[in-house]
């Protein structure tokens, strides 16, 4: 079994770390090798220290892992920057030509020094292939099959001429045979190929995989404005909703986005935008407005570090308050949130999927580090994937049609303009009637209003497949989770039952709101102790979760930017952890369980 | 926006419009874009074609009314505009199934509530985003956006700016009473009048702000159909929305609309409104921005009017640019990325 | 002891029922009485159905009563519309002239038939005085002295000329003399002057009182846009603060008010702005921005109904999970709630005092059932208002000024530009290091800044006199409410401890974020059952409680657009009463006391 | 804004500006307010007066520069800009303790960073409502704008237009690069070239959105200074900004600052922009308006300015009249409610 971690550092415009560490993606997928990637960007417009770390697995793999194993170092700062996130018993690799190491320190590290300025200048004749030589130096030192990497350098350079990819291929042998004739390997990692597993599969990042589940719901309209690290689910989008027949448009603001997408569903069509938390606190108004007309709409929310403009290029799950909460009066509303790239995806389609059926908005919660990002995930089986479409009106209704009839189910079927219903009517974000009529005058009738758009969120509630459970039936600490965390989260709860058997279980919630009360009271009654984990300050789930079932939990957070490392969890559940006396209270049998998708966590 | 009882396609005669000819704006260097031609493209992008339906032709103006009462004080001039818009919309046979009225949130803005068809009455200030969605999405219905001067020019002031550049097709009407009517009565961004100003609520010492001119406005904003009308002058109001409603692309009509309540203007408007000249060339943007600031009188009429490629041709054309050579099926997408 | 209440209707445009109502309360407080008032305005722009409600007390009156004892119907409308809510046993006082009764009903209200109309039109001239005829009636009926409405008269309209009192005196004594002569009186209710106990007194509403409170403060400027019903904020202070030497403008919509607030006191001046639910929405994004770079502002929001444009003309108390959560990313902020008229004045300065001091926004939750209410206020003495100010720098402090130094209390002094420090420095909503300069990539820093906002809080926690308590000190139901609730809930507590003595007792709170939790878990160790009262749907305080302190509490709610009433309440707690037997688990003693201001409410 | 080394009523002879005449703009009936004298009130209404610090004489353009190195690519137009408004700083002898720097999101909103001074760097498209806030709230400080194109016009365009028809004292300088730079290439309103258009992040397609010209625009919402200069012709720059920061009011120069990472628009325009000739009045509006929108040359140079009352004085006079015969100390207040 092999599962290390790779990172590359370097200056951002000239080295070029990004590049190498995806051919090193790539070529892994394509032995057969899991993959989980993690980038970094530097806050200056251009240059500066960008890194590309790559965990690469002969088996599932969950998260980025904890700490580098092994690192590249293409200059000074990325020597003096990222040295010490080494891993003991690492290993470095560094441009001679370009750093110089700290006299004495490193004797637990493994030290591999190459001059990857020199073999590209002098060996290639072309400086900008250093990032090559470095594949070349990984590939002979960790046993990456050469040609794989070839294969794949053909593949993204072979229709911009024979020539980039010869200089390409060259700088890769250069590298290889620099470490074949100058180094001796003493370090433990290496790489296993299973070319016979490897299938065909997509290498792409959460905004990618947001783009391609808007694509397979078949959205029809998206207005946007650019913010990082949102603007790549619009640039996905334009670049191939139109091909599809549908229109992406990037208007003046977040406050026109939302209205435009409200104006285009008016119309019937599936509409989405997609923005960061300072384009969502501007949407308020009209997130109200969307619950109130009950138009369908998907907001797709990229988190980044709050609050204010706060860390753009960092990573949080902090605005789920606000996604849940924010709105002047009561304004129910969906928020979902998928944990990687494949969830993705699904999510975008489940989000469209529920705010078609329910009428209501829908917001998705990404974030940073799943936009940047790279997993590989199987293409869909689309004939696999349901859709779920809006209550129409069909022929002519007659003219008491009403738009909001209080139905049952508190969703009411919608005659569209310009389809020959004649059942015209408004709608409107003050109270209404039935009619759609305003009505501000009507204490019973507003109350009944309020009590419809609220009946179709319990019902949302409790949609079956928006969460999955990790680990053993029963166990001392239960740990509830939400966004980005759940492969740390997976990861500490397994290396805790190998120390202790039925040391920990997990859920994590990809349906946040409504909160499915249900559920987490049946998964409490499995453990002693409930725990949340989440990416934020204050515990915003488990304020939540505490308020509506009175849970005496704990919380583990984190809120520096970056994305929690299983051990960092581990260490935290273990501090946490109950002593193993007392069963649970109640035996976990007597509680319904709901079907979950606990086995497809990373399939 | 065409009459529902003919094909889109087919020419209509607008009703009682001037001659509008193609006006190529000028073009030197890189600094401006070419201008496409005026036809009109066969197959709309998004929308699977509905049959259309037609409307009896025997539909009179009070036929487009909805059962609401206007709930308007007694005078307001909005009662004149609605008269209006109804007549226009009859001797249109526009067909209310496939009119959808947009608005923000004013007294002018619950215009949609007393009209037969599709009305949406979103929040303040963001009528046009919200139209410019309908109109994108569905480009067969006509698309009326109803509105105030503080809806248009305060709080939505930004998306007026870039409505007009988009030329989505589709007519805004700002019902500009000078004043906050809703809210009763307070300095909005047309506020001319300084001893009118003081009685406003919020400024009992007056108010010095510049005021705002919607006509000169939606002409630096690069309009293609600019007009100004007056409420208590009925016949050359429907005239100049009809020939705002025929307009293929964004037509802005300014309504001089007074509030009876709070900022009544009805006597002080009445002599300085004067219809263009017949001779104004409606095609000379720079003559019509003369007008627009001209301060010898409130000049009533079209003051411009070209042709230029819609938001649905160009979003029509961006489609074929993108499907030309390119992925078509989502399975496509899918192998790009592997 | 005299209690009652009058309710007037009639068409607002022409009838003035609103008229009539203010000067019957303004006759009884210069008689020594209690007043609480409710108005309520018709959809319509003018016209349609408007309402005046009066409670006449002549002992402390803590709310607006239940139903109307006596209503006056002026035009057949308010007949139509209102009858149904007189008290069984009430008076209906009807216009001849234009009210048809319903055949036969009424068997258990006493009726008086007046030709108000003709009296106006016939005896008076002038049809406009059917206002002033009622009050005649009113006055004759209950026993309100003439002479006193007549001085009320004269002291409005004195300065218009001597005609337009005369006319006005002859209709009030046209009204009184129709009693004299054509009706007996068979109804209970009698009005009790007490003009020995009259103190001066001022009568405004809670936005002026809001006005009132920001001038004591020395507010200098304001920033706002009109919104119902917060206009009159604005309204007040643009009438008043330029004379006492500050600022107001009327900018182009809300983000505009609150970017030029923030502006504003950068240089050091106390700023406020006031709007409704709409407004605050779209001001999320810069109240995000006023938490990161700390600069103080107070935000008043009068709440009208909800979500979106909603009830614009009713009330709710549904903005808190807004004001207090409302932000992308953890964005703490304090929330206060005045409960009453004479609260929005001390109220507004405690924000300011709070603002500046903790250097954070802080969100003044008004309701619009306070800004139209009028209320009597003892004029404030001014030498016991304490004021606090921001802690600036004096003197030249050198080049490594560091405006976020992070301190012991979170607090850190201010240079303003123009002062002469030579303090240069920047602000920004950017993650930024003890300088103010962007640091985008130091986690350990961001952490530090984001504790140091957090330690702020925590001390606006434990500042004192923010809440008031009610009833015995010890008791089977204790309330806990917000907002515009408390007198409602302060008379079904007397109501509920008449019938069995320690049956309730209350804890009001007017810092309702961040919560006061040792207060409240103090509360609750003295009650067996915790119940919140709030008026919106989801129980927004409630939910923040729980989470904050896993209370099991019950909730009361009102969500229909009106206030509470203290009957709906004591109904309510009657039901969730607990079985009189255990005694509380936490002997009260035991738990540490904070200082209230119980014994000041509605003195 | 005056040099802090004069007292701030005495006239300061601008360095370079052409002759300034108080232009009366047009009044006829009620439509146009009068125009009050522009003699700068004594009594400043709300800040109480501070000492008014003096700077070294010898401070030189360096010296205005804080110890930030920007992070702009290299080769970026804000780098000139950055320059410039240094040297301008130094030869107006400005105190950087009372200048205030106000700005938006982008790469252009990093300039109070790198400046000696005070600088509040807000969130996008907010720079102007709260600059307008400090420099209504204490009148004395130097307030300067710096955003970009996105900045000002798309997210706040809307303020824009308020900003100029009140006539703050301020300096707002838009640096036009015709693209959003932070965000790494998407097309802004100002963006004219289809072809660059088209390697946009968002518009793989192109765009035909008509372009804003933000000199038109400022003409259109009544500033009285509106100019516009190339980031790449540095002397023509510092005068520009020099006489920008002269003037009594708003004064907007738009700054032509190509982007060099997303948008290199250098070689396109140095052919195209051309001074002004030294013959343009400055205080006709309508020969302004004009030029702005002339196609033949992007003009560069000061194409009007006028005086009006600041939003200052208004708030001056507001508070004179307010004062007048009412009531003073919060007691009479508390009175006028018993
Ligand atoms: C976000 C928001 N801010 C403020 C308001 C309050 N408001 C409603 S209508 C209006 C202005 C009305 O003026 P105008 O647009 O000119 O319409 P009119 O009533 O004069 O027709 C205002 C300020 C609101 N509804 N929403
Ligand atoms: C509310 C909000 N929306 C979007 C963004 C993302 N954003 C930051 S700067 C910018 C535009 C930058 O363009 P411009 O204003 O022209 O400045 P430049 O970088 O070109 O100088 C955008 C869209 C943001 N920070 N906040
Ligand atoms: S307030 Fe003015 S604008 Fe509104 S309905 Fe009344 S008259 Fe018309
Ligand atoms: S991206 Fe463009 S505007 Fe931004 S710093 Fe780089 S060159 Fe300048
Ligand atoms: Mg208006
Ligand atoms: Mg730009």
């Amino acid at each position: 079994m092999s599962d290390f971690v790779v990172k590359v550092g370097g200056e951002g415009g000239t080295d070029s770390p990004t590049t190498a560490g995806e051919f090193m993606a790539q070529a892994a997928i394509r032995e057969g090798n899991a993959i989980f990637t993690m980038r970094s960007f530097p806050a200056e417009i251009r240059g500066g220290l960008a890194t590309y770390s790559t965990r690469l697995c002969d088996h599932d793999v969950l998260s980025q892992g904890d700490r580098p194993d092994v690192l590249f170092c293409m200059n000074q700062e990325a020597y003096d920057k990222l040295v010490g996130e080494l891993a003991p018993g690492g290993v470095l690799v560094f441009d001679t030509d370009s750093v110089t190491l700290d006299a004495g320190a490193h004797a637990d590290l493994t030290l591999y020094g190459v001059p990857m300025q020199s073999l590209a200048q002098g060996h290639v004749g072309e400086k900008r292939t250093k990032n090559m030589v470095l594949l070349g130096v990984f590939s002979a030192l960790f046993g990456m099959p050469l040609d794989t990497l070839k294969q794949c350098v053909r593949d993204k350079y072979g229709k911009r001429g024979e020539e980039l990819v010869a200089v390409n291929h060259r700088a890769l042998e250069v590298g290889s045979e620099f470490v074949a004739e100058s180094l001796t390997k003493t370090d433990p990692f290496a790489f296993e190929p299973h070319p016979e597993a490897a299938r065909r599969q997509m290498i792409i990042d959460g905004s990618q995989a947001i783009g391609m589940g808007a694509l397979a719901a078949k959205v029809e309209f998206f207005a946007g404005y650019p913010i990082t690290p949102a603007t790549d689910v619009m640039q996905f989008l334009a670049e191939h909703l139109p091909q599809l027949g549908g229109q992406v448009i990037q208007v003046e603001d977040e406050i026109a986005s939302l209205g435009a997408c409200l104006g285009a569903s008016y119309t019937g069509a599936k509409s989405m935008t997609a923005t960061s938390g300072p384009g969502l606190s501007l949407m308020v108004e009209l997130l109200g407005l969307a619950t109130m007309v009950e138009l369908p709409v998907v907001i797709v929310d990229v988190q980044r570090g709050g609050p204010s403009t706060g860390l753009p290029t960092k990573t949080e799950n902090g605005d789920l308050n606000l996604a849940a909460l924010g709105a002047h009066g009561d304004a129910p509303r969906v928020v979902v949130a998928p944990a990687n790239v494949q969830d993705c995806f699904y999510d975008t389609v489940g989000a469209f999927n529920l705010s078609e059926a329910y009428q209501t908005p829908v917001i998705l919660l990404s974030d940073q580090s799943m936009a940047m990002r790279a997993q590989a995930m199987a293409v869909p089986d689309m004939d696999a994937v349901e859709l779920r479409e809006r209550r129409i009106v069909d022929g002519e209704p007659g003219p008491g049609y009403r738009r909001y009839e209080l139905t049952s189910d508190g969703v009411s079927a919608v005659a569209l303009p310009g389809t020959g219903t004649r059942a015209y009517h408004m709608i409107t974000g003050l109270n209404h009637d039935e009619l759609g009529y305003p009505s501000t005058n009507d204490g019973p009738l507003s109350m009944a209003m309020m009590n419809k758009r609220q009946r179709k969120l319990d019902a949302v509630r409790g949609e079956p497949g928006w969460s999955r459970l990790h680990g053993p039936d029963e166990a001392r600490i239960g740990v509830i989770s939400w966004g980005t965390c759940e492969g740390a989260v997976a990861e500490a709860v397994d290396r805790l039952n190998a120390e202790h058997p039925e040391a920990a279980r997990a859920l994590h919630l990809r349906l946040v709101w409504p909160l499915p009360v249900e559920e987490i009271m049946a998964f409490a009654a499995t453990v002693k102790r409930v725990v949340v984990v989440e990416l934020n300050f204050s515990g915003q789930l488990n304020q939540l979760i505490r308020a509506e079932t009175l849970l005496p939990t704990e919380l583990v957070r984190k809120f520096d930017g970056t994305v929690f490392t299983p051990g960092e969890i581990a260490d935290q559940l273990r501090d946490l952890m109950p002593e193993p006396v007392v069963p649970p209270a109640v035996p976990s049998s007597t509680l319904r369980r709901r079907p979950t998708l606990a086995s497809t966590l990373a399939k | 926006m065409a009459p529902i009882n003919e094909t889109p396609d087919a020419a209509v005669p607008a009703l009682t419009a001037a001659p509008t000819a193609t006006v190529a704006r000028p073009q030197p260097g890189t600094r401006r874009r070419p201008v496409r031609p005026a036809a009109l493209p066969e197959v709309l992008p998004l929308v699977t074609p509905e049959p259309q339906p037609t409307v009896e032709p025997s539909y009179t103006a009070k036929d487009y009314r909805s059962d609401k009462e206007p709930i308007w004080c007694p005078g307001c001039g909005d009662f004149g505009v609605l008269a209006a818009v109804t007549e226009v919309f009859a001797q249109r046979h526009m067909d209310p199934d496939n009119t959808v009225l947009v608005s923000g949130i004013g007294c002018s803005s619950r215009f949609p509530t007393f009209l037969k068809g599709f009305g949406f009455h979103s929040v303040h200030g963001r009528a046009l985003p919200v139209a410019t969605g309908v109109a994108m999405a569905n480009p067969r219905l006509d698309v009326v956006v109803v509105g105030g001067d503080g809806d248009g020019l305060s709080i939505g002031g930004g998306h007026f700016t870039h409505a007009c550049r988009r030329n989505p097709n589709m007519t805004y009407l700002m019902l500009d009473n000078e004043i906050y009517g809703l809210t009763k009565g307070q300095v909005s961004p047309t506020t001319t009048d300084l001893s009118l100003a003081k009685k406003a609520l919020t400024t009992p010492f007056g108010t010095w702000e510049w005021p705002l001119d919607p006509v000169s406005l939606a002409l630096a904003y690069q309009a293609t159909f600019v007009a100004r009308a007056y409420s208590a002058r009925k016949q050359e109001m429907v005239d100049i929305i009809d020939r705002a409603i025929a307009h293929d692309g964004f037509s802005f009509v300014q309504v001089i609309s007074p509030c009876a309540s709070f900022y009544n203007s009805f006597r002080a408007k009445a002599p300085q409104v004067k219809a263009l000249d017949e001779s104004h060339d409606t095609r000379d943007r720079a003559a019509a921005t003369a007008l627009a600031g001209d301060h010898a009188a409130v000049w009533l009429g079209v003051f411009y009017q070209d042709t230029q490629p819609t938001l649905r041709e160009r979003f029509h054309d961006l489609g074929e640019l993108a499907q030309k050579g390119r992925e078509h099926v989502l399975g496509e997408v899918f192998a790009k990325y592997m």
